[in-house]
């Protein structure tokens, strides 16, 4: 059965999201819990695939709807016919962030999205919307990885809507929508220019049959720079704070690690492909700057906002500046003759897919408390909000936790991957290190902003309403696996980060 | 501003163009167009294969038993995009009656002292109410000859169902039913997740061998007839679980863009005194 | 060599899609500016797939004597899902595009750029 | 012979597509997308291509065009 | 392919935990020794005192002007900022394109 999971990861969300809307019709509890039970299984399956993934280093091969699932090619073909699905050490580590997240985001959105008549539709878009993260992270087939693309993209457009009694979340979605349909024609663009030459939609296949012709690299181009724009780097990400600022609180870090996945098909494709078409070393300088860009206007433009929401969404725009850092270092020198790559490049790869993870993890859970603070305070402005920690002690604590982490401060798990890619990035240039610190110190600075005026001061007029229980304990499990990666990083590194950048980066 | 990127534009028109001059020549594509009527009977042919559309043109008809080979691609060799395909319209579907709830469950349907008569134009004249009567059966069957005979004749499931729904949108304007939309909406609703469950039901019934396979299709009895190689009439019941999935889709699709017109129709006729 | 007019109609599409999304402001219709950019993108899909005097790929009631070589049918099924993801995201654009009227009386993106001042 | 097709059929698709980006007034700039979706229909018809044809025309011109005449019937006709 | 040194990373996780808890006992005796018994915090004693103002509201940094400084200083970056990033919806793919036609340049070698 184990060699089904490929397609379960994708399968059994869909199911369920499929007969949402009857069991919906029946009862609203048995809903929720089946929507929360279909997560938690997509969830047990990936962290069953990690014995063998990981340890064993085996790749799981999956052709959908062939009499022999797992063989390469059939009938002693040179080339696959059907659709294939791939899981290997890369896409499992984003496959566990992914179902992990998604559930603690679903426990802590089925009690904190008001219970009415539309719950039930949200929750169907959750469901799809984990579906369309799974296929991403499976497809070895640029079309199916469109597809699933698309779907993402949807799904969340119509949840970041989702408050249409107030003035701007439909404006908000149809922005997302604007910029994902746009980013998905390119994407497309990209996918032509690759069948018309080599006849097939295979990445694996592509791969092997790929000469650097023009077409070749106008394709690669065509396929990367939109997955870029839906990650939010800097020259086009003035989407990013509208949008994050108007979806709910849990859509927003859905959102956020949406985009996430997206950054996990820019690495993919750009890795894959990069040095076949031999741009690898024009690629790497490309997420360098894309990163430098991103990490200083990202945390500039932050730092002055007075809407809670959109300095948040700024910071999640640093922090991807942060990993295109890490990994674009990692592919600069990846061709490059000399073992420098061996010296740093890994080593600042280890440290961008690292602070993938502990990004995704910090950040949403600022964008829940942040929820939180929003809903007690009627209002986003910060200058408004005084005083929350004299009665909530607990959100105070948890936004300690992760405005700590964000920042990089030692026991917590922003600092070790930040210090991984301090030291790696300061073999190749030590300009981008001085910068890398200098966004450091700006984040700390902004987050005490916020941590200042919506904490501190005179206590609010009304008391706080005590949060439901699921919302607590789902911050409380985020919070507890900060602090466990802050303190143990070398478990996670050797068991999921190394063999993941092994995966990538062999070629 | 404007100016660069105006530049920017033409640079990419540029740039597409000459990847186009790189591009085969129009009529000329990649695969290898062997005449296909000399071939082994029942035999996979893989000689002088190329590339994978090559592969479908000669061993779609063997392997799947459908003569359309585009609705044997669509649903079984590439069936994992239909599947997500099916997932976009459902999603669609969901977000439309997600958006605009608070617009039908407000009762400002019959806005304060306007006769419900004046503020909904009754359309009074038989010969719209009986010619859109006549319309509807026929564009309903021709929908549903092209979702049956999707595996047969050019069709299948999308174009069946978005046919279909288009005869819902006739019946919409002619008789401007919006009395009982909200009941409507809800069968609507259960009949499309019926569909889709059936769909990825049929998925999963493969499951022994692997996720959408075709069990039906070589030689069982009930949908498995073995067609010969070339032009053939056509036979309704040799394509499997082709027929199963066009059907099911076919629902999806009929009554997910239905459902969208319905809850657009109605929430365009709330007058918006908001 | 006339048949290359299909390749430039698709250029054209696509820079006329890009020109109008860039510079048009009201709502609706960058949705058609967004709908044509797509049936142009499905267009080069189906010329890439096209061979002279082929048929289309279907068996029923063919005539045996002639030469039958096809068309390649994958764009096609591929074109079949474009068209359907290009109508959702209309419906949903329109249905959001609806929605920002109602709540911001007009469709034109200057005056909605209340909020993003920074 | 059918190159003369193509040629006639790819002017009037640019046309039409200009004409309903031009087009102030919505309602004619959807005529003119239902009017582009239709010759598309035409074109993929005789590019071998029937099962996209009938999904062009069913989804493209039928009912894209009737939810663009629902959109404009809830906000504004005239393009401000 | 040498085993890379990550060596600075493996600290003793426990090392942490002991700081911290260190901290926090040296807070509370700390606290015990000056800590005034009369003293009720949510009274008008707990409440900060400020100088100047009797105006409750002024008193308060509030949030927009914390960093006044930093935004008076790059006043000019920032203008400039707002001009290039106008979140008119066009010109949230207006960078992109510009981005695409830069790439398409530099990647196809057509600059150089």
């Amino acid at each position: 059965m184990i060699k089904h999971v490929p397609v379960l990861l994708v399968a059994i969300p869909l199911v369920v999201a499929f007969m949402l809307p009857i069991i919906g019709m029946v009862n609203r509890t048995i809903r929720t819990i089946t929507a929360g039970v279909a997560i938690v299984i997509i969830m047990v399956l990936s962290y069953l695939l990690i014995q063998d993934v990981m340890i064993c280093k085996k790749i799981f091969y999956y052709m959908v709807g062939s009499p022999d699932p797992t063989a390469l090619f059939e009938h002693g073909l040179t080339f696959p016919i059907r659709i294939a699905l791939k899981i290997d050490q890369f896409s499992l580590l984003f496959i566990i962030m992914a179902t992990t997240l998604s559930f603690l985001f679903y426990l802590f959105s089925s009690q904190y999205i008001e219970e009415n008549e539309r719950k039930n539709y949200f929750t169907v878009l959750y469901v799809c919307m984990v579906a369309g993260m799974m296929g991403m992270l499976i497809a070895n087939d640029l079309f199916t990885f469109f597809v699933f693309l698309e779907i993402l993209s949807i799904s969340s457009s119509a949840l970041v809507s989702f408050r249409t009694e107030r003035k701007h979340p439909p404006y908000a979605g149809y922005k997302y929508m604007f910029v994902s349909s746009i980013a998905t024609s390119f994407f497309l663009l990209g996918i032509a220019f690759l069948y018309a030459q080599y006849g097939s939609f295979n990445i694996d296949y592509l791969k092997k049959v790929m000469d650097g012709t023009v077409l070749d690299k106008i394709a690669i181009v065509m396929l990367i720079l939109p997955l870029a724009m839906k990650c939010g780097v800097v020259p086009m990400h003035m989407w990013i704070p509208d949008t994050y600022s108007e979806a709910p609180a849990p859509i927003s870090s859905m959102v956020k690690l949406g985009s996430l996945i997206c950054l996990y098909g820019l690495f993919r494709i750009a890795f894959t492909f990069g040095s076949h078409v031999y741009v690898s070393y024009e690629l790497g300088i490309l997420f360098i700057l894309f990163g430098v860009l991103s990490m200083f206007v990202g945390v500039t433009q932050a730092l002055i906002q007075k809407d809670v929401k959109r300095l948040m969404a700024f910071h999640a725009v640093s922090q991807v500046g942060y990993m295109l850092l890490g990994v674009g270092v990692g592919l600069s020198v990846i061709k490059s003759g000399d073992a420098s790559f061996a010296i740093y490049g890994k080593i600042a790869m280890i440290g961008g897919l690292f602070h993938v993870i502990n990004n995704a993890l910090y950040k949403g859970l600022l964008f829940l408390t942040s929820g939180i603070m929003v809903r007690h305070y009627k209002t986003r402005d910060l200058n408004v909000m005084h005083g929350l920690a004299h009665y909530d002690k607990f959100t105070a604590l948890v936004f300690m936790i992760a405005a700590l982490a964000i920042s990089g401060i030692p026991p917590l798990n922003g600092f070790v991957s930040k210090l991984i890619i301090y030291e790696s990035v300061f073999h190749y240039n030590p300009l981008l290190t001085l910068i890398a610190i200098f966004v450091s110190v700006l984040t700390l600075a902004s987050f005490m902003k916020v941590f200042y005026s919506a904490f501190l001061g005179m206590p609010p007029e009304r008391k706080p309403v005590e949060q439901p229980i699921l919302v607590k304990f789902s911050m409380v499990i985020l919070s507890i696996i900060i602090v466990a990666i802050g303190l143990f990083p070398q478990g996670i590194i050797k068991l999921l980060i190394e063999p993941a950048v092994n995966a990538l980066a062999t070629f | 501003m404007r100016l660069i990127s105006v530049v920017a534009i033409v640079v990419i028109f540029g740039f597409i163009f000459v990847g186009i001059l790189h591009l085969h020549p129009i009529g000329e594509p990649v695969g290898n167009p062997r005449i296909l009527y000399e071939r082994p009977p029942l035999g996979i042919d893989t000689q002088g294969v190329t590339i994978m559309d090559d592969y479908f043109l000669r061993n779609g008809q063997v392997e799947t038993g459908s003569n359309n080979i585009v609705a044997s691609i669509v649903f079984d060799y590439r069936g994992f995009d239909t599947l997500g395909e099916a997932t976009v319209l459902f999603i669609v579907v969901s977000s439309i009656s997600m958006l605009f709830f608070t617009f039908l469950k407000s009762k400002s349907i019959v806005s304060a002292g306007v006769p419900r008569a004046r503020q909904f134009p009754r359309i009074e004249s038989r010969i719209i109410t009986f010619g859109a009567f006549l319309m509807y059966i026929m564009i309903l069957s021709f929908g549903i000859y092209l979702v049956v005979h999707g595996h047969v004749s050019p069709g299948g499931g999308f174009q069946g169902g978005s046919v279909m729904a288009s005869a819902t949108a006739l019946l919409l304007i002619s008789f401007y039913i919006t009395r009982h939309m909200q009941r409507t909406r809800k069968i609507f609703s259960f009949f499309e997740s019926l569909g889709l469950t059936i769909f990825i039901g049929m998925g999963f019934a493969g499951i022994g061998i692997s996720f959408l396979y075709n069990f039906l299709a070589h030689g069982t009895t009930v949908f498995g007839k073995i067609i010969p190689f070339g032009p053939n009439p056509g036979y309704l019941i040799s394509a499997g679980i082709l027929p199963w999935l066009s059907l099911a889709v076919g629902i999806e699709v009929f009554f997910g863009l239905s459902l969208i017109l319905v809850t657009l129709f109605h929430a365009s006729g709330v007058k918006n005194n908001l | 060599m006339s048949a290359i007019i299909l390749y430039i109609t698709f250029v054209l599409l696509f820079t006329m899609g890009l020109f109008a999304l860039i510079f048009k402001r009201n709502l609706i219709k960058i949705v058609i500016a967004l709908n044509i950019l797509d049936s142009g993108m499905n267009l080069f899909f189906i010329t890439l797939g096209y061979r002279h005097n082929a048929t289309a790929p279907i068996f029923t009631l063919l005539p045996w004597d002639t030469h039958i070589t096809m068309v390649l049918p994958t764009p096609q099924a591929l074109i079949l899902t474009n068209i359907v993801i290009g109508f959702a995201t209309t419906a949903l654009m329109l249905g959001v595009a609806i929605l920002t009227y109602r709540n911001n009386k007009t469709l034109d993106t200057r005056k909605l750029r209340g909020v993003e001042e920074l | 012979m059918i190159y003369y097709f193509f040629l006639v059929i790819s002017i009037a698709l640019v046309i039409t597509a200009l004409l309903s980006i031009y087009f102030r007034d919505l309602l004619a700039a959807i005529v003119s997308y239902a009017v582009f979706s239709l010759v598309l229909t035409v074109l993929y018809f005789l590019l071998d291509a029937p099962d996209v044809a009938i999904a062009e025309a069913g989804i493209g011109a039928a009912l894209t065009t009737c939810i663009f005449v629902i959109a404009i019937r809830m906000t504004r006709r005239r393009e401000e | 392919m040498h085993e890379f040194e990550l060596e600075y990373l493996n600290w003793i996780p426990l090392l942490w935990v002991c700081v911290f808890l260190i901290i926090m006992v040296l807070f509370i005796i700390i606290g015990k020794i000056f800590f005034r018994d009369d003293f009720d915090e949510m009274s008008e004693q707990g409440l900060p005192f400020y100088s100047g103002t009797s105006n409750k509201m002024l008193q308060l940094i509030t949030a927009s002007n914390l960093y006044w400084g930093f935004k008076h200083t790059l006043q000019s970056y920032f203008n400039s900022l707002n001009r290039l990033f106008i979140s008119n919806l066009g010109d949230f793919i207006q960078w992109f394109i510009i981005i695409v036609a830069i790439m398409l340049l530099i990647i196809t070698g057509a600059l150089m």
